[in-house]
């Protein structure tokens, strides 16, 4: 699908906030106040935004760990993300689940989630829910290149497959599972290969191109939506910091990441890709740059400002019944 | 009304649900059996025929036999959860819960607390537990300890086709993720069970029977093994109030301590292992919060701390029996046997 | 490799051995006295016979639920085997594991289990030990075609591959897992294609064809003997009877078995191939068959007659402290 | 002998086994860290840094990076430790059991029941629990009361380097499977640990402090806590006992019964949860084997039964604290607060 100058704007701003709210929380977390781990997306931005560019309110996206960034992408309110991973009152998830777990159903984000490759599966059920209640949705899961291994994976993927569920299943193949590199633990190293013995179009693309991934993505979507089944797509990217704060990286080659933000940085290229077709376009991008400034600025003044939850409020949201509103 | 077996009850509990709401759906290896298989398609019902009947009603869109995917299809159906539909996930045996523990114990369970009460998880998971079948360690086990040790799932242990229909139906309505643990010894169980749907509120006891010396606390299958028990030990003289709690999550504290306060001795009798058990979690809740009652010790009448045998013999000494639930009363009573 | 005479008469009493005691396990069951579930390996005979052709003292095979056949190939004494599954003192688990657990250290036959699919990742435990202990053994995971889809065997397949794992995996495709068609719960349906995926050789064979079965584990045992890494070998076969017994098995199509018994019976395969090139050795077989026919009434006679562990041994072999000898 | 951290203590336990024995592997996910990686191989020795510097000294075929697959490699560890190698299997966090329950409570816990004794499982799995972290609910659980549910395993949960060391090496040349639980917050402890290599027997608990008024059974961190509570109780002239079971099984019921024998009154502190628990294991353990000893009810002081929130505000809520120790001491001594 051609996408209108708006959506290329909105692409790239959401791409851009992403990158300033990571690298600001990599500056913020060395001050000890942001608790529990905390994995960054940066590098990574084009995928999730443009996974997200093809979705409506209908569909799910399932999140993982690395969760920043797609919430961002989905529509979550920024501030309610950044008093999330601060564990604040007004967090998405009310402080309960923190950095790892952001969810909000409100914009079609599920399941964030320690589990390493859960979404494949929760998944699965948000398109068979979607599919059984008719209401035209889908659902993409994201998964990184170590959930390949988990069991419950490839148990999800068999089953997509022979109910041909209305799932797109995007591989972001950043390199790494924490320290160990992709291409040691994965017999065969590509994932979109796969796909072939689930009997599922697989697909690689590379993730810093966001118009490359949006295309991809958009195939995905358009064979779940009519039925076809599921797809696997495998993001080729790289993450610029390490696998949570507090990671010196010694596992990685010196030098990886200047590279890959020289050649191949996801903001740089939409950049060059958009300015090259409409030249006077460079303006609005040095525009969203500024505003996208001076946002953080205020996202993070707010949500290190915001409450902690109330202490007697600590049984709440265990069962329905302990649902009152706070 | 008509006499019904447990299993015609738990089938029952599970038509009427998939009628009245269409978001009810049954997942699960086999519960209809024979998809794809060129023969039947609704041939098997589960290994022991509780579902039988279902797939011909509501069809392969509801009635849903899965591949041998446990944690795959568990997650789908917390997913499914989230999504609007009430999903009866079918766990054959209970032991099973092995390859999708991750799914029930920290996604299902947690899906609600961690996301800050976003989501109902309406999902109830069916399974089957209890030893009597020689069928060996990893088909006979008693795990709602397991289940109970963590906050956010239901547990629900239905000791007989009553409870077992209507605690069925409230498991389905609820919005919060059920174990229900069928006792695979029960099935061919039967007494009058009401034709139209009801539902039993989940933490309150059954008194199965009143007693005023001892206080006995059954689960599931072994309500019965208490209640032949208290019927030899009422010819002794010595009168046992017996109480089924049906839940271990949520656990009716109130009536058990209620009892203990009338009668001061509790003997807990359980086919669960006795370590961190329901037997010593209920014991150990009336040793806090019922101590100055007790006249004598609790005593816990359960399995050995062995895994189960597939020898007859050795499987019928694992599983407590009347004599042994007499042993403990009478110990209870300071009587010698 | 080419096999003897006496070898290839050794496997023929193998699979009459095996085929007569399921044949008789079907009737005894009827009388009630068989405890627990009894998973009859009848019409699946040339595979395990097959595979346990190709193995020495070294090697490990791991057992499926569907035990009795594969513990009788693999060489375990039979009537340890029966009293076993009668729970009996003297079966090769002291009674406490019966049909589905025969499991026989003396012979390198492990862990029969209820865990579809577990033998594969105590496959690749085997393995390894068997490299860096420097045995020169190798492993061979048996497993069914429902086994595919359980997400521990995906997790062991890729491991095996990354480290080239001296392991073979056979999967015994028999049509069904339980009353489920495997061409319905696996996508795609072809297992050994599966293969691929985890970056290793695929083969599949007709399991009713001892010659061709052998072929293929042999090609198999060899790369993993020399280092290469494992195989999946998927054997097409057919059970002649229920899931276990007392299974009705009305999900079957009518006449499946009677067609296959006509057609593909690997008994009747072996012996026209056999007399084919020999034809004298029509005499041999019959021969074997008489024998195996009052071994097989002596087995089921001893085992019934046997006594039950005894009751005060009942917490034995829980931990090492309690293994006392009995 | 030197000082030396928790964390030191686990690595040099290792470490002297892998020299000892030959036959001792590691494997699990980044125990090395940074297979594959393009960088240094022995980058991580684990999230914690605990296994760092193995790799250096005993090569790649006995520390073993794994793919992210639990099941997989604790079973192939299963399946190693049958082969005659004897494997520690790092499961990072406990909570992660989940994906990898069955291989764990049904394979190796039942190998050697199941097949009549044949085979030892000499298989160790090391692993992280505790809340505190701010990690939430699916990486700050206690469940060695699960573990403790099944016969079969071993559960060890030290409290200190010096137990720490000797425990895990009776870890490792146990012949049963055994899960050794390492404290997240206890890395940094440091005492006096001996250089060379030492066994500490499972079963034992060890006397932490001396007291004749309250039995306080404090287990892994909780025992720190139980400490400070002790001093200020002191103080107030309440004199406690502390004991630290250090194995949950074997538990040793036979320390704390003779302190509760001297004491008359038992305060039970833990971090895992108080349903089904190690709390309620060991409190109705002495109400059956204790009774007539127990002047006071037995007052468990464990967190509340619910997820663990990722906040840290509500975290400290959940983990029992000294104030919470005291006020059971209070109540078991019949003190108002
Ligand atoms: C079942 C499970 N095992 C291990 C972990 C620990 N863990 C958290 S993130 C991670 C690496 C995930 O790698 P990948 O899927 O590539 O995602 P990335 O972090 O690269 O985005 C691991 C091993 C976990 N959370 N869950
Ligand atoms: C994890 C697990 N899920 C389900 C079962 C129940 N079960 C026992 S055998 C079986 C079917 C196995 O099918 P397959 O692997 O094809 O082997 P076959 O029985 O055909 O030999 C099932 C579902 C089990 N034992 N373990
Ligand atoms: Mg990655
Ligand atoms: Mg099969």
């Amino acid at each position: 699908m051609m996408q209108s100058s708006d959506q290329l704007l909105l692409a790239y701003r959401k791409m851009r906030t992403i990158r300033e709210f990571e690298d600001r929380m990599h500056l913020e977390f060395t001050r000890g106040d942001v608790p529990g781990f905390v994995h960054l997306y940066a590098g990574q931005e084009a995928s999730a935004v443009a996974v997200c560019a093809n979705l409506t309110d209908r569909d799910v996206l399932l999140n993982t760990h690395r969760a920043h960034g797609p919430a961002i992408a989905r529509g979550s309110d920024i501030y309610a993300v950044a008093k999330e991973i601060y564990c604040r009152q007004g967090g998405i998830c009310r402080g309960r689940g923190g950095s790892a777990h952001l969810h909000d159903v409100s914009v079609g984000l599920w399941g964030a989630n320690s589990g390493v490759g859960s979404g494949v599966a929760l998944g699965c059920g948000a398109a068979l829910a979607a599919r059984n209640r008719g209401t035209g949705g889908i659902a993409v899961a994201l998964a990184g290149d170590g959930a390949i291994n988990q069991g419950v994976v490839s148990e999800a993927l068999n089953m997509a497959s022979i109910w041909k569920l209305p799932l797109v299943i995007v591989f972001e193949n950043n390199g790494y599972a924490e320290a160990t590199g992709a291409d040691y633990a994965i017999a065969g190293k590509d994932i979109y290969k796969r796909a072939a013995a689930f009997d599922m179009p697989g697909i690689m693309v590379e993730g810093h191109d966001y118009f490359a991934v949006y295309d991809a993505v958009g195939k995905a979507v358009t064979r779940a939506r009519s039925g076809d089944g599921p797809t696997i797509i495998e993001v080729k990217q790289l993450r610029y910091y390490g696998h949570f704060e507090g990671d010196a990286q010694s596992y990685r080659p010196r030098g990886e990441v200047e590279q890959y933000r020289q050649d191949k940085d996801c903001l740089k290229t939409f950049r060059s890709i958009f300015i090259a077709e409409t030249p006077g376009n460079a303006a609005q991008l040095d525009a969203i740059d500024r505003e996208v400034m001076s946002l953080i600025d205020d996202v993070y003044a707010q949500a290190r400002a915001a409450a902690f939850p109330a202490d007697d409020e600590f049984m709440h949201y265990i069962y329905a019944s302990d649902c009152q509103e706070s | 009304m008509a006499k019904k077996s447990y299993r015609q009850a738990v089938n029952e509990a599970i038509q009427q649900e998939m009628r009245r709401d269409s978001a009810v759906i049954l997942i699960g290896e086999d519960v209809a059996g024979g998809a794809g298989a060129g023969g039947k398609d609704d041939a098997w019902g589960g290994p022991m025929a509780v579902t039988k009947g279902l797939l011909a009603e509501f069809g392969a869109e509801r009635v849903v036999d899965t591949p041998i995917s446990e944690a795959g299809y568990i997650g789908m159906a917390i997913g499914a959860a989230a999504g609007g539909l009430r999903p009866i996930a079918d766990l054959m045996f209970n032991d099973f819960i092995g390859v999708c523990f991750d799914q029930v114990v920290n996604q299902a369970a947690k899906y609600r607390y961690m996301y800050g009460g976003q989501d109902s998880i309406p999902l109830t998971i069916r399974t089957m537990i209890g030893a009597g079948l020689s069928i060996s360690a990893q088909h006979s086990q008693c795990l709602y300890p397991v289940f109970s040790y963590f906050a956010g799932l239901k547990v629900v242990v239905p000791s007989c086709p009553y409870d077992a229909k209507g605690l069925l139906i409230s498991a389905i309505r609820d919005n919060d993720p059920v174990i229900f643990c069928e006792h695979k010894l029960l099935y061919d169980m039967v007494e009058e069970v009401p034709d139209s749907p009801y539902s039993i509120p989940f933490g309150e006891a059954r008194f199965v029977r009143d007693g005023g010396d001892v206080t006995i606390v059954a689960l599931s299958r072994m309500v019965h093994i208490a209640l032949e028990a208290a019927t030899i030990l009422a010819e002794q003289g010595i009168d046992c109030e017996i109480i089924d709690p049906r839940t271990t999550t949520p656990l009716d504290v109130e009536t058990i301590l209620e009892s203990v306060a009338a009668t001061g001795r509790l003997v807990i009798v359980d086919e669960a292992g006795p370590r961190c058990g329901m037997a010593a979690d209920i014991a150990a809740m009336v040793a806090e919060d019922g101590f100055s009652s007790l006249k004598a010790p609790i005593i816990k009448v359960t399995p050995p701390h062995s895994p189960i045998p597939a020898a007859p013999n050795l499987e019928k000494l694992y599983i407590p029996d009347a004599a042994r639930v007499i042993a403990a009363v009478h110990k209870v009573m300071g009587r010698k046997d």
